[in-house]
């Protein structure tokens, strides 16, 4: 680009990424700048691909499921999670309920360390640099629960296909009630901290609007599906596990731009809390595993199953020929998805925007690259 | 002596640097020369005893207007222009007439120069701390200029905003 | 790579699943390969060894309304685990995308994911599987358009602006060419690679080796 | 002998002089230097973390570590860049950093903490601090990169919208001291007995906000807003010269803090100067190293690394000694201006770090939007009030105003 | 925008609350930090470490079978056992081979065992200078992660 | 302490000047023509103020207030004609600013 310049009479191309350090991992972007403004995006991803969907079908199901949580590596619990679930439901294995809220609470602990993390540094891009220090010391708490639970911290690989590999520790019913009342103090100091402030609030409001319509046009699923509004969440429309048993709130918002978004995730986090509280008093003693034999042979169908991840609706279509292995493993990755929204949501916008909305949008390119 | 010395360095270096200005490629270096020259004929200024006039001349054609203008380098490209042809079509002409009007300055100094040495020079400390002279002088002696000059440059920061701006859309 | 288990090992007893919660290491059942080695790629769907449900037929007002519609497009409507699905011909597959997203066809206003999945041996080898989602029905639906090797599917991006990186992303796995996308190339491999590989018959260590002979000069790294 | 030597200095002042610049040169590489590390420290504890701890006990050796580092790391110049520019650049930054302190008077003239008093020294310091955006600009051109680029376009439109601002919240204080010179506002600050803060409190606010912008920090930092330009103007710059560029940037903070001191905040004089009852606040300086000393010990004999232990302790009795020479009567009276001025720079300094710690980035067009429509219009506004409050105090302006309307 | 609101905007309010909460957060008590090689973090009982191949603790012996199920139920393939038949047909372990740097520690390969011969232990540290190093034989897994243990 | 010679400093100017319009009268670069003008205007500046130390009075420095004021005026309005017309030309040359030439 030699005949590069400021003004519209040519356009500047510039690369952000794939080391950059507010893509998020290497993501690599290439704007079309008239000045600062942006005229358009594309994204160029891959760098992280491994093929998990191929190494799916070299694998046994029982094998897979680690490699599943390598894809959102913030949110192993969930990716696990839904991948046990579409496999169970293939084999039409019903949970024992211990094993449910076990499940349950750990996905909504998983929900809660995702939104944090994302907290903090999608904070640090728009430039506050304190919040990401103060998520992770909370994120530690629960990765420390995960570590007593399932003995890691981010690749959890906590569950099993029919259930639990492992039943819960001593005290794990008052770690996570410690948590919970831990946690929403924590919260409203990030709210003290960002939420009515003038410059966090001039970096995010009306930055990356998504009308409801244009959401659901984009195919954009979670937090980000409901900042514009709409009330869809996949916990209580289709509910799995045991969430139609609990009590929450969908919390949306109006305008559909990068604060509402932020409030989004920040009421997710105190919902996910209230969930968490009624799980564990649902706890009761029993078994922990569903009637699933020593071999999982599921028989010869095709299932789609799709959960609520902290990022989006994550879908697993789970292709069996009735042998051990599976023929064919679709991973519907959320942050695939909404990250296609990026174009359209910072057309027009600055630079420093589009640093915003690539962290509004929440993506993961493990997950994004698979 | 000092000062005499102190200005023939000051003098060379204004000069040298000014004939950089016209004839560097590359327009960001003539305008870091052209520093070179203000901050030379600034020095002149102070041992002219007009230390208000030297910080006005840093802060505004230094701090202000070379900035401006090296922000407008940048901004329109000059890759293009620094390898084409440096001097206009008429630059041959140009330059007959300016050493015409050189010879003509020149022989009229030379025969004039007589005349400068004027009847009442100012003693040496007549100026000093004039910044409170130039201050009354501005705002009472010349008000009515200095209106006018203010609504000169307020004219000319709404056009240059006007011309700068985008087409509306 | 591919980890075909070579022996069989003696067979464990197969009792039920443990329960105990204080026995983690029996808990789970052991990642044992089947009784005989995997069934071929390929061959689609094999006899379940153990019996199992099967998908059911599907019947819907919404499949009635369909196949009014779009007579001879719609066939094999299946329903398994409460998820219907159906095979769309190729040539009508725009229209009946459209007609789902109007609002007399159920408002499948979401496109939530579109891929395919390769069956070598059959005549056309690839499904490419479209799951579709309407808010006003919550309830999601699943679309077969079954096609050759070479053949051209029409392009949903017009319909779902969804479709275009998942479009892309079967395009670059499966060589599955698109009519009308707006920018089908690579999405997730770099432009130069070779093959497609979500392939059946890809092989993985091809790449691998092509790097290796032109680079190391040996014949395999693996 | 003493006297000889005095009265040497005060014939050849020029000697005196660059004895001065030398000392205020090592005292402010120093202050530097452990700025960086008090920044780290207290960023650290601000976000529940402890910040450096390896070199020396509690990393208190950590920025003479860091300074080898940079010293001794390879000086890239980019393919592509403009090597005498991209070389110049940093020193020019550095060099408007550092004239600058020719005349902030850090201690009473006439105990001679103050280089040069001018009479234009705030213009002096107007026009030598609006040099440090070449540096900047020139290093982000020469570069050859189009982050560097963006950085300096940025910061060169944030440094001329800012630099307004800050001068025209200046010229309130110009109007109360009626000088240019920074010793005077000082005195006129001591005959008044109020601190300008007190009376240009809107000016104060302007003053430091702009001060903020001009010095790049948080929550203006955009020339360098590191998710969006990586490191924006010095993307490019590695080892001493970006070295240079942190020396800079931090040499602007004690900079900008010693301006806002003098101008605002009373420059060397005591809280309550001229309140007699408070003036045991003389010995503040004794508590403070005695202070120190006490917390070095106990850190020291937590520490069980028994080199470190050492080390503390010497820092320890370092204080104490310290402690003790500040008690006698003449040193106290000597070091008192000094003190105070230090202790108030600290406050500023420690305030550029609370907001590094706390607040999110401007935007680009906000941060113009701020400039030019708030902080410049109640600037403006401010020295009219000003003007218009002072013409009416003067009693003779006030009658002449008083004739002219109502004559 | 109320009154309220005005006031509080212009007071900077906003702004004060975000510096109260930084400035508060500077007591030492809120520090989080683990100094990591100084003081060692306490790690789960399940927490899945560096693995271990664990002896008979009266006879010496080892534990292992020679079953090959680790090795089945390993996603990497990275596990490889190799046997001999005794006299009495019985397999009798030889070598055992684990190479640490593509293990993923999913646990699968403890699941599978049936002796608690393999074990994934509580220890972390298993970083080396080489490719090599990660590879641990039969030896080394018996005697199990020896941690270099760092001091001053 | 002898004040400097007028005629120094006319002499001075002298050259500034005729550097500043060889400058304005070959150059083609717009950009380069208007720092031309600047020594030009710095040249004035020199005159005004070595007679306004000869006289002892301040009248010539305020005259050269006025030029430095001017010559900020000078430099946004040239600016910002300078991007509007390389907005329109993408170009910075003096000779290829001829659409009034006929």
């Amino acid at each position: 680009m030699p005949e590069a310049t400021y003004l519209d009479a040519n356009e500047l191309v510039i690369n952000m990424g794939p080391q950059h350090p507010a893509t998020h991992g290497v993501l690599r972007v290439k704007l079309r700048l008239d000045g600062e403004r942006v005229l358009g995006t594309e994204c160029i991803i891959g760098y992280l691909h491994r093929g998990v969907e191929k190494i799916a079908e070299n694998r046994t199901y029982v094998q897979f499921a680690p490699y599943v949580d390598r894809m959102d590596y913030v949110a192993a619990v969930t990716n696990g999670m839904g991948y046990c679930e579409a496999v169970e439901k293939l084999m039409g294995v019903e949970l024992p309920p211990r094993a449910q809220y076990t499940r349950m609470i750990l996905a909504e602990l998983q929900r809660i360390a995702s939104h944090l993390l994302w907290l903090g540094t999608h904070a640090l891009d728009i430039g506050a640099m304190t919040p990401v220090f103060y998520t992770f010391r909370e994120r530690e708490e629960i990765l420390k629960i995960f570590e007593n639970y399932c003995g890691a911290r981010l690749t959890t690989h906590a569950f099993r296909i029919g259930g639990l590999q492992y039943d819960l520790y001593d005290g794990f019913e008052k770690d996570a009630t410690k948590f919970c009342d831990y946690l929403l103090p924590k919260i409203d100091e990030y709210e003290e901290l960002l939420s009515t402030n003038r410059i966090w609030m001039n970096r995010t409001k009306k930055v990356g609007v998504l009308s409801g319509k244009d959401a659901i046009a984009l195919g954009v699923t979670g937090p980000v599906l409901r900042g514009s509004g709409v009330k869809w969440d996949i916990r209580k429309v289709q509910p799995y596990e045991a969430y139609d048993k609990v009590e929450f709130e969908i919390p949306t918002g109006q305008n559909g731009d990068t604060y509402d978004r932020y409030i989004v995730r920040i009421q997710e986090m105190r919902q996910s809390v209230r969930i968490i509280r009624q799980s564990v008093e649902r706890l009761a003693p029993g078994p922990i595993f569903g009637k699933v034999g020593k071999v999982i042979k599921p028989p010869a169908a095709e299932v789609y199953h799709s959960i609520e991840a902290p990022k989006g609706e994550l879908g697993y279509f789970v292709v069996s020929d009735g042998s051990t292995h599976p023929y064919r493993v679709r991973v519907r990755p959320p942050s695939f998805v909404n990250l296609e929204a990026l174009d359209i949501m910072s057309r027009g916008h600055l630079v420093a925007d589009i640093v915003a909305i690539i962290g509004t949008l929440d993506i993961v390119l493990g997950e994004v690259d698979r | 002596m000092v000062a005499e010395v102190t200005f023939f360095i000051l003098s060379a270096l204004a000069l040298g640097s000014a004939v950089m200005v016209i004839t560097r490629r590359n327009p960001v270096h003539s305008a870091l020369w052209l520093i070179v020259t203000l901050f030379s004929v600034g020095g002149v200024f102070l041992i002219l005893r007009a230390p208000f006039l030297f910080a006005v001349q840093i802060i505004l054609y230094v701090g202000g207007i070379m900035v401006l203008i090296i922000f407008v380098i940048m901004l329109v490209s000059v890759d293009v222009s620094g390898r084409q042809q440096q001097f206009s079509r008429q630059w041959l002409v140009g330059l007959t007439t300016v050493l015409i009007l050189a010879a003509e300055l020149g022989y009229a100094l030379y025969r004039g120069s007589k005349g400068f040495l004027l009847a009442r020079s100012a003693p040496a400390a007549a100026l000093e701390n004039n910044t409170q002279a130039i201050g009354t002088a501005l705002y009472q002696n010349y008000m009515l200029p200095v209106e006018i000059a203010s609504i000169l440059l307020l004219v000319a920061m709404v056009g240059a905003v006007l011309m700068a701006k985008r087409k509306m859309e | 790579m591919a980890d075909e288990p070579k022996a069989p090992p003696s067979g464990g007893p197969s009792e039920p699943p443990a329960k105990s919660p204080e026995a983690p290491e029996g808990a789970a059942p052991p990642a044992k390969p089947a009784g005989k080695p995997p069934a071929p790629a390929g061959k689609p769907p094999a006899p379940a060894p153990k019996p199992a449900v099967k998908p059911e037929p599907w019947s819907s007002p919404l499949l009635d309304e369909l196949q009014k519609r779009f007579p001879e497009a719609i066939s094999d409507p299946l329903i398994f685990r409460k998820q219907p699905s159906i095979v769309v011909a190729k040539e009508s597959l725009l229209g009946v995308c459209e007609f789902l997203k109007s609002d007399r066809g159920g408002s499948y206003t979401l496109l939530t994911d579109e891929t395919a999945v390769d069956y070598p041996k059959r005549e056309k080898r690839f499904d490419v599987i479209y799951h579709l989602y309407s808010f006003q029905r919550n309830d999601r639906l699943r679309l077969k358009v079954l096609v050759g090797e070479g053949e051209k599917v029409p392009s949903v991006v017009g319909v779902w602006l969804t479709a275009d990186w998942l479009e892309r992303e079967v395009f670059d796995m499966f060589g599955v060419q698109y009519e009308g996308h707006p920018n089908l190339k690579r999405i997730l491999l770099p432009d130069d690679w070779t093959g497609h590989p979500l392939r059946k018959d890809y092989d993985i260590l091809r790449q691998d080796d092509a790097w290796v002979q032109a680079n190391l000069n040996i014949k395999s790294g693996q | 002998m003493l006297q000889n030597v005095l009265q040497f200095l005060n014939d050849h002042y020029l000697i005196l002089a660059t004895i001065k610049i030398l000392i205020v040169f090592a005292v402010l590489l120093g202050i530097v230097a452990y700025l960086v590390l008090m920044e780290r420290k207290v960023l650290a504890f601000m976000q529940a973390r402890l910040g450096p701890m390896r070199v020396g006990p509690w990393g208190l050796l950590q920025p003479i570590a860091d300074g080898l580092k940079l010293l001794l790391k390879e000086d890239i110049v980019p393919a592509g860049a403009d090597k005498f520019i991209f070389l110049l650049a940093p020193v020019i930054s550095i060099i408007a950093a550092f004239t600058v302190f020719a005349v902030i008077p850090f201690g009473p003239p006439d105990k001679g903490f103050v280089i040069s008093d001018i009479n234009i020294g705030l213009l002096f310091i107007l026009a030598v601090s609006s040099l440090g955006i070449y540096g900047i600009i020139l290093g982000g051109w020469s570069s050859n990169s189009h982050y560097p680029l963006l950085g300096a376009l940025r910061s060169s439109a944030q440094l001329v919208s800012y630099e307004v601002a800050a001068g025209l919240a200046v010229i309130g204080v110009l109007l109360c001291a009626n000088s240019l010179s920074m010793v005077e506002i000082v005195k006129n600050q001591q005959a008044a007995g109020i601190w300008n803060v007190f009376r240009q409190p809107v000016a104060f606010i302007i003053y430091l906000i702009a001060a903020v912008a001009e010095t790049n920090r948080n929550p203006f930092d955009l020339p360098e807003a590191e998710s969006e330009l990586t490191a924006g103007f010095h993307t490019e710059y590695s080892g001493f010269r970006f070295a240079l560029y942190f020396m800079a940037e931090y040499t602007a903070m004690v900079l900008v803090s010693a301006i806002a001191v003098t101008l605002f905040w009373g420059g060397w004089l005591r809280p309550f100067a001229s309140v007699h009852w408070l003036n045991f606040l003389d010995y503040t300086p004794v508590v403070v190293f005695l202070g120190a000393g006490v917390v070095v010990i106990l850190g020291s004999i937590k520490n069980p690394v028994p080199g470190e232990k050492l080390f503390l302790f010497a820092v320890a009795g370092l204080c104490f000694f310290l402690a003790v020479v500040v008690a006698i009567p003449p040193v106290n009276a000597w070091i008192q201006g000094v003190f105070w001025f230090v202790a108030k720079v600290m406050v500023f300094l420690y305030a550029f770090i609370w907001y590094r710690g706390t607040f999110p980035r401007y935007r680009y067009d906000q941060l113009m939007n701020v400039g030019w429509r708030v902080m410049i219009p109640v600037g403006l506004a401010n020295i009219i009030v000003t003007a218009v409050v002072i013409y009416w105090w003067s009693k003779p302006h006030a009658a002449a105003a008083a004739t002219l309307l109502f004559r | 925008m109320g009154l309220k609101e005005l006031l509080r905007r212009i007071f900077l309010l906003d702004l004060v609350q975000g510096l109260r909460l930084t400035f508060s957060y500077q007591r030492p008590s809120a520090t989080y930090t683990e100094q990591y090689p100084r003081e060692r973090p306490p790690v789960a009982e399940r927490y899945r470490g560096a693995p271990r191949l664990n002896n008979n603790p009266e006879t010496g012996e080892t534990l292992c079978i020679a079953c090959n199920l680790c090795s089945l139920a390993c996603p990497e393939n990275l596990i490889v056992v190799g046997w001999e038949r005794t006299e009495d047909r019985r397999k009798k372990l030889t070598t055992f081979t684990y190479d640490v740097s593509r293990c993923m520690f999913c646990g699968l390969c403890e699941d599978a065992c049936p002796v608690d011969a393999l074990e994934l232990t509580q220890d972390f540290e298993i970083a080396n200078y080489t490719r090599e190093g990660m590879i641990w034989d039969r030896d080394l897994l018996e005697a199990g992660p020896q941690p270099v243990r760092y001091s001053r | 302490m002898m004040p400097i010679p007028p005629t120094w400093c006319v002499y001075l100017g002298t050259g500034l000047f005729t550097i500043g319009v060889i400058g304005v009268l070959t150059r083609r670069n717009v950009i380069i023509i208007l720092m031309s003008i600047e020594l030009i205007l710095n040249a004035v500046n020199i005159n005004l103020v070595a007679f306004s130390r000869y006289f002892g009075e301040v009248d010539g420095q305020i005259f050269a207030i006025f030029v430095i004021t001017d010559a900020a005026a000078e430099a946004a309005v040239g600016l910002g004609l300078l991007i509007a017309l390389f907005r329109n030309k993408e170009t910075v040359n003096a000779d290829e600013i001829d659409l009034l030439k006929w």
